[in-house]
């Protein structure tokens, strides 16, 4: 037999003012069940919660509504003097009489007649409440940080001097990702390799980071603090322990004209590789598809000159299975490239570059050592037209939104044209210059009045090849739109920055949510940008959206810090708000009928197939269950749920129809 | 009809409407007294057997109100409600319940005047439409 | 007009009845000048194609739709379709060349520049409807005859009746009174001329 | 299937050649193209720079006509007619508020237009002929320029052929029979359409440039599909050096002259004698200019 507790609250004269407490008070007695109900002037203070514990212990309380302010005011305090009265905190309800009631009406009967409705509600609920009993789950405290660019470099050291330990998994022979291939970056011109590769080097020497290079994630499991993860190491083909990065098999190698994607295509490397010299690892890779061993059967150059025997030609790709209590998404972004603009020539004039292309012609590392060769004949071009929003912006041909990096890196590619050809001419078509960061437009403003950028304001109309010159079709609609033609001797296409080919993929493996344009979702567009909606991943860099180094690497901080946050703690507890399929006795075992459809509904992937088996192991039927660590409480599965055979704790079937009853059967007895 | 005082439940969720229902109180804005809340975790929570038992049991009329679409506390759960209220109004007709009792609603936690509006507008609404009386002809449909 | 143009609201402005007509709406166009820098006459118009957008765009200004409406331009454009083709956002600027059009002929609100081009069209389609199909040699006539231009050509007629290309009595096809019908129900119609 | 024939009005007129070669070239390949009945003018630019529901009805007319000559698809030489036929197609089918838009021409042309007969362009229709290869008696081995102009390809989104910047379907044609189509810029920017009487000063300068750059490439002919690119590119050559200041001797060939060539059909026969710009082509293997007729500007034809 149900025995309830109701205190009834002035707020000093927040509630009472409108509200007859007194007589709430007294109907609230006359509910069947209750066997306590009083008013006072504060509830919350101290002696008001003194009140709730005595009354819970003197008269053997089996529950407690405290009609007062709204539950997301103080809810917590309440429930916390009930546990501490011995009474389960999740019996405990609050009344919401304030907000809700005393004020938003006027004095009078209605009101306070709305605030006895308000509590016989509760009242009627809290008799259907259960003892929940908060869950709790341990948490590995290990991360895993999924792609190795400045971004995951970042986050894995942020973690890893908080004193915890990172797998950080790239896929890539070396980590270093897109800033490895920059020259030199805005707004300070400073040496990308030479701010990048300490901090690579420190990855590399960190103990408490493990490297898996050359490595992709195979499968993720599990819900926060209680991940596992597969994965693959990609096949290098010799011994990493043995290899001492002497070099000598990539200078032997006897097949060398392949084109390197470090240098976007500018540049050639042999088969067995090391991106670049700076790399960590600093250990090469066969690339089977072009070594002539794998592609011929003969060869074997590199084992014979290798000093220490640490080629593997069969070696095989392996499986590496870990725990991790937090995942760090950290798989950066990429470019499109020439080929996809038609009136641009398809990509088929080789003077006709990408951002990537230009920063590997800049960089001193590059191809060309850092002088400016256009690509046909390594000419010096003279006239330099870059273009900016190329396939940005543009929903025709590209992507609808701003790619945000290309305004400032093109003011730093003509910038850098100037300072290596002085007497060269550096064109930019924008639209649109979008310079908004610490000393951004004053960067611009300096390639424009120190540099002698000229910037046009158009889209260039076509590209198109004659006499060795491009031919740039433009217009300047400063100047009433003329058309407008430059013959250059090389363009720069600034163009759009797009997610990963693999993003979407990756994201159905660790179930995070994306955009339409495949790059991942953060859990809330300005509160909760590092998150991710799945509870335990987080995100970090352009994988999210394109950006530039200092946002990048601030926002791999924030998701370290929230690991960070979560590894400080070795259980976690959450409210036990989740949904539960019933189970009952054999020879039902549960109403559920296996259809599934809330497994469909669920947006957080927290439904699984249980098997029921008999004694004899024999299958009797398999039935839907929620895996608590997943489940977010939203109730979309509950109301799916045709044969009534999932329910939310604290949001119950009972509960919420024991509420409707008794707010509408006004003094009707009760159900 | 003029002193007719209708009975207006409320379900909402409680990331976002319930707490702009708190910011209509906390900015002291007042409106009809006629509707009650009950709060749910999310509207996808909401199944429409409970809207019926509400109607089955007395209420002149019901406000179902979640998160915004794009701003919401729990990916998809409210475009599941959406969508089910495309069939729910399609039942409701069945039944012979007049569609405009039941008022389908965004307001987000910043939103307490919207609240306000929402409630009296409801509250106008289902005063023009009269009581709700075909609730025994529910009841003999077997909703009780 | 010293204060320059006058904001006037409340009035169904000319971008609407593109947008209703042809689907175009010029609110999304923001001004790349793409279309410009391609099309094939901008260096002749009065105003390249990305500003009669703009013109469209200030659509309260009711002094900017006139300058679209009486522009050279929309006589100009040749249909060519490039801008279209390359517009980020798509807009059938030649789709909405012909409103404008439509719209300068029904408001007499023709550019002078353009009688000639407008005359060639004419001429063309009084031939059309009195045979069904075009008689280039009457319609030259015609052309020269609207246009004043007597002598431009007139060296080029012989040469293409000796080398078979001109022919002297129109093709006329059967059903000419549907084509008459046609004709006064559409172009007649609207621009009240026999 | 059933294809019908759209000549529309310059292939009956200043086009005569382009006919002349067409059909010479379907005797050889076998194929028979019956003219629409009764078929009149598109309206050409004319009909839609003036009146929309003009510019829809007059190819609604010539549609529905193929139709009622149970005609499944109908070929359109001229890529301008092509070009309206194509978009009344659209706008009557396709389009927002097709439906309404088809019912009020319908009325106007005083017959139902149902839309059953498909619209092919020259290129189009060649392409799906096999066997070309098979029948070539002499290699049109000259360096082309393949000139699509505008309407051939754009817009995209309604003639749904090719692509629409450095299409490829004319050189593949080309390739064929023995020619080698260069990569130029020109291929599908405009040569002053309709401009060729009302305003020649503009089509001087724009088909100016086209020939320039076919010739700076070192082609040998420049390869038009539509009578109107014709007209401007080889007609109005005296406009064009004009401007220009300087002789192109290049001559200008239909698509179907070039194929006639390669096919070995009598240059008469394709109407070659009707250019204003000398052709010296021959179906000869050689490339000598075996055949050589005078130029024809100054000889008088068979009218
Ligand atoms: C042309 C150009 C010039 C630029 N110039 C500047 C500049 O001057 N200043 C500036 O601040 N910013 C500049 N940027 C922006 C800068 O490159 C980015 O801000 C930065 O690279 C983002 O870092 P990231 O770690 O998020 O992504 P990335 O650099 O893309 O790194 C992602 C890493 O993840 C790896 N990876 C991808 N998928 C997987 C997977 N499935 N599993 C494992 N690993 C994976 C990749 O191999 C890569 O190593 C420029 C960008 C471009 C394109
Ligand atoms: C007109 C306008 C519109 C905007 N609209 C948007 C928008 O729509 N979306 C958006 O994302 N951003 C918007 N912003 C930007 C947004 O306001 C800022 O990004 C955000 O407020 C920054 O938060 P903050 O905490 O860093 O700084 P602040 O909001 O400035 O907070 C700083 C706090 O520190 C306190 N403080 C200052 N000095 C001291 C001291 N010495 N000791 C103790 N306390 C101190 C201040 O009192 C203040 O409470 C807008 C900004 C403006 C001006
Ligand atoms: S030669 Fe051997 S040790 Fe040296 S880099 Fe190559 S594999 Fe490593
Ligand atoms: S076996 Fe392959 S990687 Fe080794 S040297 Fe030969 S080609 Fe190079
Ligand atoms: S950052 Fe600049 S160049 Fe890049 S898409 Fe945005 S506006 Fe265009
Ligand atoms: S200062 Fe502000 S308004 Fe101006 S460009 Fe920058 S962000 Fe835009
Ligand atoms: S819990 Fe319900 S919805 Fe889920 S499988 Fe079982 S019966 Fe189906
Ligand atoms: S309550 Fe929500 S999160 Fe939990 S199992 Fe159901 S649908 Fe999934
Ligand atoms: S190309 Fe399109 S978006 Fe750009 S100015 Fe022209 S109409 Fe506007
Ligand atoms: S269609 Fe008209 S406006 Fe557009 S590019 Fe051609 S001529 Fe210019």
């Amino acid at each position: 037999m149900a025995r309830i507790g109701v205190f009834i609250c002035h707020c000093g004269e927040n509630i009472s003012a409108t509200v007859d407490v007194a007589k709430v008070a007294a109907a609230a007695a006359k509910i069947p069940g209750v066997v306590h109900s009083v008013d006072y002037k504060y509830m919350c203070s101290d002696p008001g919660q003194q009140m709730v514990s005595s009354a819970i212990k003197e008269k053997n309380l089996t529950g407690v509504v405290v009609a007062a302010c709204s539950p997301r005011m103080h809810e917590p305090t309440f429930r916390r003097a009930c546990a501490e009265a011995g009474l389960n905190p999740f019996l405990c309800e609050m009344a919401n009489i304030r907000e809700h009631c005393s004020w938003v009406h006027e004095k009078g009967e209605a009101t306070t007649n709305k605030a006895i409705d308000i509590v016989r509600t509760l009242v009627a609920k809290v008799k259907k409440n259960k003892a929940l009993l908060p869950i709790k789950v341990p948490v590995t405290k290990t991360a895993l940080v999924l792609g190795g660019g400045i971004a995951g470099i970042q986050a894995s050291l942020d973690i890893a001097n908080s004193g915890h330990k990172v797998i950080l998994v790239e896929k890539e022979p070396s980590i270093g990702g897109h800033m490895s291939q920059l020259s030199e970056t805005f707004p300070t011109l400073d040496c990308s390799q030479c701010i990048l590769t300490p901090r690579m080097v420190e990855v590399a020497q960190n103990p408490n980071i493990t490297l898996y290079s050359y490595a992709e994630l195979e499968s993720l499991e599990g819900f926060i603090g209680n991940f596992k993860a597969r994965i693959r190491k990609k096949a290098r083909s010799l011994d990493e322990k043995l290899c001492t990065g002497c070099g000598l098999c990539c200078q032997k190698c006897p097949t060398k004209k392949i084109a390197s994607d470090f240098d976007a295509g500018l540049g050639m490397r042999p088969a067995i590789y090391v991106p670049f010299p700076q790399a960590v690892p600093n250990k090469p890779v066969i690339d089977r598809e072009h070594c002539t061993y794998y592609l011929k059967g003969k060869c074997r150059l590199c084992e014979k000159v290798c000093p220490t025997q640490a080629i593997r030609f069969d070696q095989a790709d392996e499986i590496v299975e870990v725990e991790v209590g937090a995942v760090v998404m950290a798989t950066g972004f990429d470019i499109k490239h020439g080929d996809f603009f038609p009136e641009y020539g398809y990509g088929n004039y080789r003077d006709v570059i990408d951002g990537l292309q230009f920063e590997r012609m800049a960089s001193a590392s590059g191809p060309t050592l850092g002088e400016m060769r256009r690509p046909s004949d390594g000419k010096v071009p003279e006239i330099v037209v870059f273009i900016a929003c190329a396939g940005s912006r543009d929903p025709a041909k590209g992507i609808e939104y701003c790619s945000k990096i290309c305004c400032m890196y093109t003011a730093k590619h003509a910038m850098l044209y100037r300072h290596k050809v002085h007497h060269g001419k550096p064109y930019v078509f924008y639209m649109d210059i979008r310079a908004g960061g610490k000393m951004y437009e004053e960067f611009v403003r300096r390639a424009i009045e120190e540099d002698g950028v000229q910037y046009i304001r158009g889209r260039v109309s076509r590209i198109y090849e004659r006499g060795g010159k491009l031919i740039v079709k433009g217009a300047d609609t400063l100047l009433g739109a003329r058309p407008m033609e430059i013959e250059a001797d090389m363009v720069v296409l600034a163009t759009a920055g797009v997610a990963n080919p693999g993003a979407e993929a990756l994201a159905q493996k660790v179930h995070i949510s994306y955009d339409s344009h495949h790059f991942y979702s953060e859990a809330h567009p300005k509160l909760r940008p590092v998150e991710t909606n799945t509870a335990g991943i987080f995100l970090a860099g352009a994988c999210q959206a394109p950006k530039d180094i200092p946002e990048s690497v601030a926002q791999a901080s924030g998701a370290a810090a929230k690991v960070a946050a979560l590894f400080s703690q070795d259980e976690l507890i959450r409210e036990p708000l989740i949904a539960v399929v019933d189970r009952q006795a054999p020879p039902l075992y549960s109403t559920c009928v296996g259809c599934f459809l809330c497994q469909t509904s669920c947006p957080y992937q927290a439904i699984e197939k249980e098997e029921i088996r008999g004694r004899d192991g024999q299958l009797i039927k398999t039935v839907a269950k929620v895996n608590p660590g997943l489940c977010q409480g939203c109730g979309t599965c509950v109301a799916l749920c045709r044969s009534k055979s999932i329910d939310i704790q604290g949001f119950s079937h009972e509960q919420v129809y024991a509420e409707v009853l008794a707010l509408l059967n006004r003094g009707e007895s009760d159900v | 009809m003029s002193d007719f005082e209708p009975k207006i439940v409320a379900f909402v969720c409680n990331w976002c409407t319930y707490a702009g229902a708190d910011l209509t109180g906390t900015n002291r804005m007042k409106y009809s007294p006629r509707v009650t809340i009950i709060r749910f975790p999310c509207t996808g929570r909401i199944d429409f057997m409970l809207l019926l038992k509400a109607f089955a049991n007395g209420a002149d009329g019901i406000i179902v109100s979640g998160c915004h679409p794009n701003d919401y506390h729990y990916s998809s759960g409210n475009f599941h409600a959406r969508r089910r209220w495309i069939v729910f109004r399609g039942l409701l007709d069945f039944l012979g319940i007049d569609v405009r009792r039941v008022q389908f609603s965004w307001v987000s936690a910043a939103e307490g005047a919207k609240w306000a509006q929402l409630v009296d507008a409801t509250a106008e609404q289902i005063r023009q439409l009269g009581p709700f009386s075909g609730y025994h002809k529910l009841r003999g449909a077997g909703v009780e | 007009m010293s204060r320059g143009p006058v904001i006037q609201h409340d009035r169904q402005v000319l971008a609407e009845r593109i947008l209703e007509q042809t689907g175009v709406d010029v609110a999304r166009c923001y001004q790349c000048g793409k279309c410009s820098a391609g099309c094939p006459l901008a260096a002749d118009m009065d105003f390249p194609p990305s500003q009669i957008m703009h013109l469209l765009q200030l659509g309260d200004f009711p002094e900017f739709a006139e300058l679209a409406l009486r522009s050279h331009t929309i006589w100009l454009c040749l249909t060519c379709e490039i801008c279209y083709c390359r517009c980020p956002m798509e807009l059938d600027i030649p789709k909405l060349m012909d409103v404008l059009r439509y719209e300068s002929l029904a408001q007499k609100k023709i550019n002078p520049k353009a009688k000639d081009i407008i005359s060639f069209h004419r001429a063309f389609l009084d031939s059309v409807r009195t045979t069904g199909r075009l008689f280039e040699m009457g319609q030259v006539i015609d052309y020269k005859l609207r246009s004043g231009h007597f002598l431009q050509d007139l060296l080029q007629a012989p040469w293409m009746f000796f080398v078979g290309k001109l022919h002297l009595i129109p093709e006329r096809i059967r059903d000419r009174r549907l084509l008459k019908r046609m004709f006064a129900r559409t172009l007649k119609a609207r621009e009240g001329r026999p | 299937m059933k294809t019908g024939f759209y000549p529309g009005c310059s292939m009956k007129g200043s086009a005569r050649e382009y006919s002349e070669s067409l059909m010479a070239v379907a005797k050889v390949l076998g194929r028979e193209l019956p003219e629409i009945p009764d078929w009149n003018c598109c309206g050409a630019t004319a009909a839609h720079n003036l009146d929309r529901d003009l510019a829809l009805a007059l190819p609604a007319r010539i549609l529905a006509a193929a139709e009622k000559a149970g005609m499944d698809e109908v070929l359109v030489p001229c890529a301008a007619c092509y070009s309206r036929l194509s978009v009344t197609r659209h706008e009557l089918l396709d389009a927002k508020g097709s439906e309404a838009l088809r019912a009020r021409i319908s009325g106007l042309i005083e017959a139902e237009y149902r839309g059953s007969a498909k619209v092919v362009n020259i290129l189009e229709w060649l392409a799906g002929i096999g066997g070309l290869e098979g029948l070539i008696q002499a290699p049109f081995a000259r360096k082309v320029a393949c000139y699509y102009g505008c309407l051939l390809v754009r817009p995209a989104g309604i003639v749904k052929f090719d692509r629409p910047e450095e299409p490829q379907s004319m050189d593949r044609l080309m390739k064929k029979i023995g020619a080698e189509p260069l990569d130029w810029a020109f291929k599908t920017e405009c040569c002053g359409a309709g401009f060729s009487i009302s305003r020649n000063d503009l089509v001087a300068r724009l088909s100016g440039l086209i020939l320039d750059d076919a010739v700076a490439r070192g082609a040998e002919a420049v390869i038009v599909a539509c009578p109107m690119c014709h007209l401007n590119l080889d007609m109005r050559r005296p406009n064009i050096e004009k401007r220009a200041d300087k002789k192109f001797r290049i001559p200008v060939l239909y698509v179907t002259q070039a194929i006639g060539l390669a096919l070995g059909i009598a240059p008469k026969k394709l109407g070659l004698q009707r250019h204003k710009v000398t052709v010296r082509f021959s179906p000869a293997v050689d490339k000598s200019p075996a055949e050589t007729l005078p130029p024809s500007g100054t000889r008088p034809g068979e009218a």
